[in-house]
């Protein structure tokens, strides 16, 4: 049988894989898909978990996740495109006229 | 046999108030279809109507206690405090909209419909009693603000926040759920009073609990602007609606607490021992960071938002504090700092009018002599922000203090009043500013019924709180008994 | 006996008066004042006679502090001492009063002048008057505060309120050591009234000591030295003296008040008020001694060049109170008073009369630009020649009957007496220089008095000279009542002897032949000065003093510039001590240190935040990578914390 | 033991004598005239001074216990009392605050133009809150008070003041919020030390640990040490006394500075004890280098206004240095020295007002030889600075004497010490008095200047009859304190854990 | 065994192509890895047991989430090769801070304990029907708030990104 910590262990490297996108592409398409990552790992455990515990909880759990990340890729791509027709880009380093 | 009807009422009781906040937003969004454009206003006062509705409906509920629908949903006095406060910041978010939008041309049915969501998504994570609610609740009210930080949508400053603040509020309930992930696997449910119960019996050198655990301390300090998860306050406070980041700046803010509140004093209560230290550490920082950050800002939404960052420092001294008394005293500040916050955004509103931003501090040159009332207004919000007596945020803060040093921290309550000190002098600014410097030329305000009425309300409870707080500090009190 | 009260009340209704009224009374204030300061005369000739008839007037009026054991009264006594003292103050301070009217005729000033001089005579009184080392400090520094008011009386003049000034801060100086006495009095008597403490003195109370830098010292000796620094500053003595030539920049019936009935006897009185803590005291009976002897002659050589008419007699003031602190210290209380009395009116006398020289002159006071005045004021010539004689000790005038019995006492004083008295010796040899030599310059020789004010030399009116008159005839004849030799002749000396019965070191009459060769000598030296003074002045055109002035030209120069004392305390204390060191404490202490701190924490707090916005770079990465470094800190702190 | 007798007086005086001002600057809200202004001003602080009448005369004397007493449960929950008395220290203050408020009003009459109304409720917000700092009997409410203070005297600085007033301004808020916030958590730890209580009178019967009280006598300290001001905290004295207007200096100057020499004896001495015995050296050392370093400052300075402030931290100095003699004499003396220090140091500053309006220049340079264009003001100036020297007949000599006595006492050096801070004293005031009003006018401005005119006599009168008035008979104020000062010496005696440092009197010095 | 070369096969696909998605010059070619990660992740929900979820992922996640990305991307025009630097200039830094994260939260989770660590993984009685029932009963409010979420993304994304005639 698989121990369940090895997929805790890949969801946490994908979790990370997630953590180093967000950090380092400009592209903020890149971004928001790095973000997820970083939430298919949490279902990735959810999912494991709900597996071994014998508890439907972490699925159904699973399910608003994706739910939430649908909306909210709506409302992010509806910003990018304001940010886009507005300033013409979408790399994030550019979006800094307010700082200090 | 109930009709059908009162079936559904009876059913339906637990979250009547969400249900009429929902109701309202929907409705509002109908009505924007057939509301012309100039009149969008009433839209506003429709919403606030709703508010009023909910706050009379929560009124009611208040003897209505337990968990509902299959133990997702926790009605209690905690809960209720805090929708209360929700109200407050709802409420008064709308009136100082209502002419704002028009100012800004922003006059949109959506704005109040995004607003009563996102305060049913508050108060959804102050009654939530399962990780899954309070996940839904906090991104249904994230998102409606992301959307509402974006609304002005030409403007370049509006785009930015909220670019900024949705990926990075995406990348913090990323860790969250994945801290949530992690709590589930070990307790086997998400459940807070489960969870709870299991931890009481778990071996808690478990690492995987701590790590569950700093991860949701993670995204509860990124909600509730706790250094070093604020970065994001400044830039979004700048660039957002006048009006949101009012809203901002109090509700999300206050539900931020509330969930701090119940996930770590109540769930994870068997974990004070190591959260304690960190939560303390984090507002050590977060008082530096807010109050120094401060001092040197020159626009006042920013100068504001290091403020708002400042006082979540404050808070999180309670919390750390932790204990019921710690509690309520987080309550009794969250509550007092949203009146207090939001009155001063509310004179920050006054002056925005149409071909001027009115942002700058050295904008407020001469208001003193200009207009007394709002100078006077912003005078009593400014000591009020430093913890002046008689005024409200000094009995916050006291409480605050109290309940550190109850709790022996007395190490923690010495930096927080010594970094109250230091944020007088930014506060001081201000009312120099105002006082003591020549007008530049005429300021014009623009006031409006709707901003008068918010403005009166909350100067009144700032200085009533302060020289009365009895009876909001027992309801803040009461409404924690029993829970922890 | 209530209605002494008013003996200091008098004078100060006559201020009250003049001061709140003077606006509309403008010279008709003067009236005022002298009905008062002559009142006060009357009641004081009474409480004389009371006295005389053996009364002993003692009164409280109502408890002035009274904090736990600490309890001061207001209130007054009586007793031989102060009898003499008030009649010697009302007499003087009247006829000075009287003369004002003249002298001060048409100054702006003038009702303002006349309260001052009651306020002055006020103080005085209540100096005199008090029952208690508290009540006394309020007539010690009132004085003082009279003094400030009336040397800087022409206030316009920087001089003149330099003056004042300086001498209100160096008697402050002295009220240091005699704040610091009653302190200790109190602490070892328990109270602060002269009877109850001079009982208690010689009894177990007082046998505690001090240890004070390294050596030991009895609690009545440190209480007696202190009393003593106070005197030296009101009495003018050596190493405080200072203030007192400067205060002749007052108009000149002031220079009379306060160098004659009031001020700079004050010390003397308190010296001789407290004489029974004195004389338990060896010590400081010999300090008390030796100072006065010293400043009698470094005073008396100073005054042997100046050229200022009022500052030489300034100076033979000081020498003169030099002489009565001699007699103090030998334990001649009462010869110390006479000299006092004595003192007092021919001082008065002779600086009305130098105002009266000035006041005809129309304010010159050079001796260089008089001479030749004999014949042109009369009058003032007579009775400055009167008060000279009495100043140098030519028998039958009053200075020489005090100041002889002062001399005799010093000489039978143990072990350093015959120091003492060649210190007096000296002292007086100068003294009769310096007086004819200023008799010589003044009336004598050749004229030097410039053209323009020539034509306008008169003899001052008769306000100004009956005065002057009256006191010339004190003067010569006030010295019959300490007769010395004769039994029963020193009829001042027995009715002071019952307060100072611890008076060991009192000359003792028995020794008739011994006492009256060294009055002889004591003459001899006296005339001997005048016979120098004669040789040296008494020239149309002196040339000896050029002369020695060339050859001593060190000295010359020195004595001339009085030791340069003032040049030296002002380097010392009122440019380093004080100004430089307050500049310096400032620009570093205040400025630099504390303020450089706060402000420097301020500005330090200021940068962080500064520097504190570059770190919010704007960047959405960034923002994202704090909280992911926050996140890494706080799971690290996994380990700390188990 | 201290109680709180009631007030039987049938109408509650002291709550009258804190909301009467604010009654009237609420009434001033609502009139827009300047002059109007003015007079209501006047109206309601000469009121307060009335009220004073009832409050000395039913006032006993005979017994410490608090008096005028009134208790309402204010904040049940923190078990916080709206519990209010005066005894005989506190009443004196009182009524130096009514005293110099109407005061202020007066010399402001015509000194402000600008914003009179908002000027006056300042005013008299500040005269309520400072009755109230001392008449509070709960520690809570009298932290209210004592910050509440802060904001109108930060906006009597900061908006009437001078021209570097927002530097001034700003310095001595932060200041005081700096020590007050640290007394606030020495509260809070008070009150849970002490049985979640803030009642004054039951914390000054409980006896804290050693250690507890060596912190919290130090927090209290910070609080009060930067408001007396005590050597080195003072830096803002000079800078805000400067920059107020003279209102705002009358009063900074005669009564809230008193208020940190006020918690000295209201709350560090009884409450702590054994840490007040610890710490007197160097509480003693820091008072006598602030009397010689004020009076040094005071030497250095070009500024009128700037000398005095300098005076006033070598005067505070001797307060300190008499109530921590720890004894009846430096007590009492220390007492009356805060109540000769607000009359004279008031009148000095008005004096400074009366000329400042008519030359517009606080420069002492700029003035010399007035005395004789304005007799009156002269001798007004003249009889404030010997009152300031500490003549003796004046209030200055008697608060003086009896604090060199008690400190005297207590250890003879730092009297000795002292002591020569009175030569300095009168070195720096006549010298300044000298530049002033002697000399020859050398600033043609100064021609014509006009002498005080009616207004201010009246109001310059009665600090100058309470010069002798405390000077000749200051039995009328000891009197008052005595009854109060003897129990607190007792209580603190009796609350001590080591042996009893504090010398009830002269009894055990003297009685051998 | 075969299970465990099963999980061995998605997980290195899973993390190789989330390596590739991340590092990818045109977001095109990202997108289509991610699609390859989704597919990858429903593989190891059947392995898990959750097919329904496997569908799910694969429905709303690969066919809808991701599509609109793809859709949006197509129509902002950025998936042109650009000269400009993928990444930004930390992006080293931000590659060893990963390793770091990533170690710090292995090393926790490998000392950590589960529950149920190798725990016999049984097939859950009811599959797709209990799901069904647990959300609609127990799980209700959770899935109306859902709706809301949806119904607000829905408002925004309309609201954002439509383009008023007038307005411009």
């Amino acid at each position: 049988m698989i121990p369940l910590s090895w997929y805790i262990m890949l969801s946490a490297t994908l979790f990370t894989i997630g953590v180093v996108g967000v950090l380092s592409r400009r592209n903020i398409f890149i971004i928001l898909m790095s973000i997820e990552l970083m939430l298919n790992a949490a279902n990735i455990n959810l999912v494991a978990f709900s597996h071994y515990l014998q508890s439907l909880t972490g699925q159904i759990f699973v399910i608003f996740v994706i739910t939430v990340a649908a909306a909210e890729a709506a409302v992010a791509l509806a910003i990018i495109i304001l940010l886009s027709r507005n300033r013409g880009s979408v790399y994030v380093d550019e979006f800094n006229i307010m700082k200090g | 046999m109930p009709s059908l009807y009162q079936q559904f009422l009876q059913s339906i009781k637990p979250v009547l108030p969400e249900a009429i906040i929902v109701a309202f937003a929907l409705l509002v969004l109908i009505f924007d279809f057939f509301v012309e454009k100039k009149r969008k206003n009433i839209l506003g006062w429709f919403g606030f109507a709703g508010v009023l509705a909910a706050a009379y409906a929560s009124y009611h509920l208040m003897g209505l206690n337990g968990q509902f629908f299959g133990e997702t949903l926790q009605l209690d006095p905690f809960s209720t405090f805090f929708k209360f406060v929700f109200y407050i910041a709802c409420g008064l978010g709308i009136l100082l909209s209502i002419n704002y939008l028009k100012v800004e041309d922003i006059n949109r049915g959506e704005y109040y419909a995004l607003m009563l969501l996102a305060t049913s998504g508050m108060m959804l994570m102050a009654s939530a009693a399962d990780l899954i609610v309070l996940y839904l609740g906090l991104e249904l009210m994230a998102l409606s603000i992301y959307i509402l930080a974006g609304i002005m949508r030409r403007d370049n400053r509006s785009n930015e926040a909220a670019i900024k603040y949705l990926v990075l509020g995406a990348f913090s309930s990323g860790i969250m759920l994945y801290g949530m992930s992690l709590l589930y696997g070990i307790t086997g449910t998400t459940n807070l009073s489960l969870i709870l119960a299991f931890l009481r019996a778990a071996d808690l050198t478990n690492p995987v609990v701590f790590l569950a655990m700093t991860m949701l301390v993670v995204s509860f300090g990124f909600k509730v602007a706790a250094a070093p998860f604020h970065m994001w306050v400044p830039d979004v406070y700048e660039g957002a609606p006048t009006s949101v980041t009012a809203f901002m700046s109090a509700g999300p803010k206050v539900a931020g607490f509330a969930v701090f509140l119940r996930v770590f004093l109540y769930a994870l209560e068997p974990l004070r021992a190591h959260s304690t230290v960190i939560i303390a550490g984090l507002a050590v920082l977060t008082m530096a960071v807010g109050n120094i950050m401060a001092l040197s800002q020159t626009n006042i939404k920013r100068m504001l938002a290091y403020s708002s960052i400042a006082h979540a420092g404050y808070a999180l001294v309670g919390l750390a504090a932790g204990g019921p008394d710690g509690a309520a005293s987080v309550m009794l500040y969250v509550c007092i700092y949203a009146l207090m916050n939001m009155g001063a955004f509310g004179v920050v509103i006054m002056l925005r009018k149409a071909g001027e931003r009115g942002e700058e501090i050295a904008d407020y040159a001469g208001l003193g002599k200009t207009n007394r009332t709002a100078a006077f207004l912003m005078l009593i919000f400014m000591f009020s922000l430093t913890g002046i007596p008689p005024l409200a945020g000094f009995v916050g803060k006291f409480y605050i203090f109290k309940s550190a040093i109850q709790a022996g921290l007395v190490w923690l309550a010495i930096v927080g009043v010594l970094f109250s000190a230091i944020s007088a002098y930014f506060y001081l600014r201000v009312i120099m500013v105002m006082y003591m410097k020549e007008p530049a030329d005429g300021i014009e305000l623009s006031v409006s019924p709707s901003l008068a009425l918010a403005l009166a309300f909350s100067v009144t409870a700032v200085i009533v709180i302060g020289v009365y707080p009895t009876d909001l500090l027992n309801y803040a009190r009461a409404s924690i008994a029993g829970i922890l | 006996m209530i209605k002494y009260a008013f003996i200091p009340l008098l004078p100060f209704t006559g201020f009250l008066i003049a001061g709140l009224f003077g606006k509309y009374l403008k010279e008709k204030a003067a009236y005022f004042s002298i009905a008062g300061v002559i009142g006060a005369f009357i009641l004081a000739v009474n409480a004389f006679f009371d006295v005389l008839g053996g009364a002993k007037l003692y009164e409280n009026f109502y408890s002035w502090i009274s904090i736990g054991a600490f309890s001061v009264n207001m209130g007054f006594q009586i007793d031989q001492l102060t009898s003499v003292m008030l009649l010697v103050v009302t007499t003087l301070s009247s006829l000075i009063h009287i003369y004002s009217v003249g002298y001060m005729h048409g100054d702006k000033g003038y009702p303002r002048f006349f309260a001052y001089l009651s306020l002055f005579t006020f103080f005085m009184l209540v100096l005199v008057m008090a029952n208690n080392f508290l009540v006394m400090f309020v007539g010690w520094e009132g004085v003082g505060l009279c003094s400030y008011l009336l040397i800087g009386f022409w206030y316009e003049k920087k001089s003149a309120s330099d003056a004042g000034v300086k001498a209100f801060v160096v008697n402050r100086v002295g009220d240091f050591g005699f704040v610091l006495a009653v302190l200790l009095i109190f602490l070892t008597f328990g109270t602060l009234d002269f009877s109850a403490v001079f009982a208690s003195v010689g009894t177990s109370l007082t046998n505690q000591t001090y240890h004070l830098f390294g050596g030991e010292i009895s609690v009545v000796t440190l209480i007696a030295l202190l009393l003593f620094l106070g005197a030296t500053g009101k009495s003018a003595q050596l190493p405080l003296y200072v203030w007192l030539p400067d205060a002749m920049e007052g108009p000149t019936p002031v220079s009379a008040l306060i160098h004659a009935a009031t001020m700079v006897t004050a010390g003397v009185f308190m010296v001789a008020r407290c004489a029974p803590i004195f004389s338990m005291s060896e010590t400081a009976m010999n300090t008390v001694a030796i100072v006065g002897g010293l400043t009698a002659v470094f005073a008396a050589t100073i005054g042997l060049v100046q050229n200022d008419i009022k500052r030489v007699i300034a100076y033979s003031t000081i020498s003169q109170l030099g002489y009565m602190f001699l007699g103090l210290g030998v334990g001649a209380f009462s010869a110390g008073i006479f000299h006092l009395t004595t003192h007092a009116f021919f001082k008065g006398l002779l600086f009305l009369a130098s105002g009266s020289v000035i006041h005809a002159l129309s304010g010159e006071q050079d001796m260089r630009k008089m001479g030749a005045l004999k014949s042109k004021i009369k009058i003032t010539w007579a009775v400055f020649m009167i008060g000279t004689l009495a100043l140098s000790g030519i028998p039958p005038f009053a200075g020489f009957f005090s100041k002889d019995e002062i001399l005799w006492s010093a000489f039978n004083a143990p072990t350093i007496g015959p120091l003492l008295w060649s210190l007096g010796a000296i002292g007086a040899f100068m003294t009769a220089f310096y007086s004819f030599r200023l008799i010589y310059l003044t009336f004598y020789g050749a004229s030097r008095v410039d053209h323009e004010v020539a034509h306008h030399v008169h003899e001052s009116p008769k306000v100004m000279t009956i005065p002057l008159m009256v006191l010339a005839f004190f003067a010569a004849t006030i010295g019959f009542l300490g007769m010395p030799v004769i039994e029963h002749g020193n009829l001042f000396g027995e009715f002071l002897a019952p307060l100072f019965p611890h008076a060991e070191h009192a000359a003792s009459h028995e020794n008739a032949a011994a006492e009256i060769w060294a009055m002889i000598v004591s003459v001899a030296i006296a005339l001997g000065g005048w016979r120098l003074a004669s040789g040296f002045y008494n020239k149309q055109v002196p040339v000896w003093p050029a002369r020695i002035a060339d050859k001593f030209h060190g000295i010359y120069t020195l004595l001339l510039n009085k030791y340069r004392v003032d040049e030296l305390y002002n380097y010392i204390f009122v440019d380093g001590l004080v100004h430089k060191l307050a500049k310096v404490l400032h620009s570093v202490g205040d400025v630099k240190i504390i303020d450089g701190f706060i402000n420097g924490l301020a500005a330090a707090i200021g940068r962080t935040s500064e520097r504190g916005r570059k770190l919010q770079t704007g960047y959405l990465q960034q923002y994202a990578f704090t909280m992911g470094l926050g996140l890494v800190v706080l799971v690290g702190l996994y380990y700390v914390l188990k | 033991m201290l109680e709180l007798k009631m007030n039987v007086l049938g109408f509650p005086l002291l709550s009258l004598m804190i909301f009467l001002p604010v009654a009237g600057a609420f009434l001033l809200l609502f009139i827009r005239n300047g002059a109007a202004a003015r007079w209501t001003a006047l109206a309601f602080s000469i009121a307060e001074l009335g009220l004073c009448l009832p409050l000395l005369l039913n006032f006993d004397s005979s017994i410490p216990h608090m008096q005028f007493g009134e208790s309402f449960s204010w904040i049940a929950a923190w078990n916080i009392n709206y519990r209010i008395g005066v005894d005989g220290i506190s009443i004196l203050f009182v009524a130096l605050t009514t005293l110099l408020t109407v005061i202020s009003i007066m010399v402001s009459w015509t000194a402000i133009q600008d914003r009179v109304r908002e000027f006056m409720v300042a005013l008299l917000f500040l005269e309520a809150a400072i009755v109230g700092v001392f008449v509070s009997l709960d520690l809570f409410l009298f932290y209210i008070f004592w910050e509440a203070m802060l904001i109108p005297m930060y906006l009597l600085i900061g908006v009437w003041g001078g021209p570097n007033r927002l530097y001034a301004a700003v310095k001595f808020f932060l200041y005081t919020l700096v020590g007050s916030v640290l007394m606030l958590i020495a509260i809070i730890a008070v009150y849970f030390a002490a049985g979640h209580t803030f009642d004054v009178l039951a914390i000054m019967n409980y006896k804290f640990d050693r250690a507890f009280q060596m912190v919290a006598f130090a927090a209290f300290f910070a609080a009060f040490a930067v408001k007396v001001p005590m050597f080195p905290f003072h830096t803002w004295l000079p800078d805000a006394h400067v920059e107020a207007p003279t209102a705002g200096s009358i009063i900074l100057a005669g009564i809230l500075i008193k208020m940190g020499a006020y918690g000295f004896l209201r709350f560090s001495l009884p409450f702590f004890p054994d840490a007040a015995v610890a710490w007197t050296p160097a509480i003693m050392v820091l008072s006598v280098v602030a009397i010689l370093y004020g009076a040094y400052m005071a030497f250095a300075q070009t500024d009128f206004k700037k000398l005095i402030a300098y005076s006033s931290v070598s005067h505070m100095g001797f307060v300190t240095l008499g109530i921590f003699a720890l004894n009846l004499q430096g007590l009492e003396g220390g007492i009356l020295q805060m109540l000769n220090h607000g009359v004279s140091t008031g009148a000095l500053f008005l004096a400074v007002g009366v000329i400042y309006e008519r030359t517009h220049t606080r420069l002492i340079a700029d003035y010399g030889g007035i005395a004789a264009r304005v007799p009156v003001y002269a001798t007004f100036l003249l009889i404030i600075t010997f009152s300031s020297i500490g003549l003796p007949s004046t209030n200055g000599f008697i608060g003086e004497f009896t604090i060199l006595l008690g400190a005297f006492l207590h250890k003879k050096v730092y009297a000795v010490i002292a002591s020569l801070g009175i030569i300095l004293g009168a070195g720096y005031m006549l010298w300044l008095y000298q530049r002033v009003a002697f000399g020859k006018i050398t600033n043609p401005h100064n021609e014509h200047l006009a002498d005080m005119n009616l207004r201010e006599v009246a109001a310059a009168l009665p600090l100058v009859a309470l010069v002798f008035i405390v000077g000749l008979y200051p039995n009328a104020a000891f009197g008052v304190m005595h009854t109060s000062v003897s129990n607190l010496i007792q209580q603190v005696n009796a609350k001590m854990q080591s042996a009893p440092a504090v010398a009830q009197a002269l009894g055990t010095i003297i009685g051998k | 065994m075969v299970n465990k070369l099963l999980f061995l096969y998605f997980a290195s696909v899973i993390l190789a192509s989330a390596v590739l998605m991340i590092t990818r010059r045109n977001p095109v070619h990202s997108v289509m890895f991610m699609l390859l990660l989704f597919f990858h992740i429903a593989g190891l929900f059947v392995l898990l047991n959750a097919e329904f979820l496997a569908a799910v992922q694969l429905i709303v996640y690969a066919g809808a989430i991701l599509i609109l990305y793809l859709f949006v991307v197509m129509l902002l025009n950025v998936d042109r090769e650009s000269a400009a630097p993928r990444a930004n200039r930390f992006w080293p830094w931000m590659a060893g801070f990963g390793v770091l994260i990533a170690g710090e939260a292995l090393l926790l989770i490998s000392r950590g304990a589960f529950p149920v660590e190798d725990g016999q993984s049984m097939r859950l009685a009811g599959g797709v029907r209990e799901l069904g029932e647990t959300l609609y009963q127990r799980y209700l409010v959770p899935f109306e708030i859902a709706s809301l979420i949806l119904l607000v993304g829905l408002v925004g994304a309309v609201m954002l990104a439509k383009k008023k005639v007038k307005e411009e």
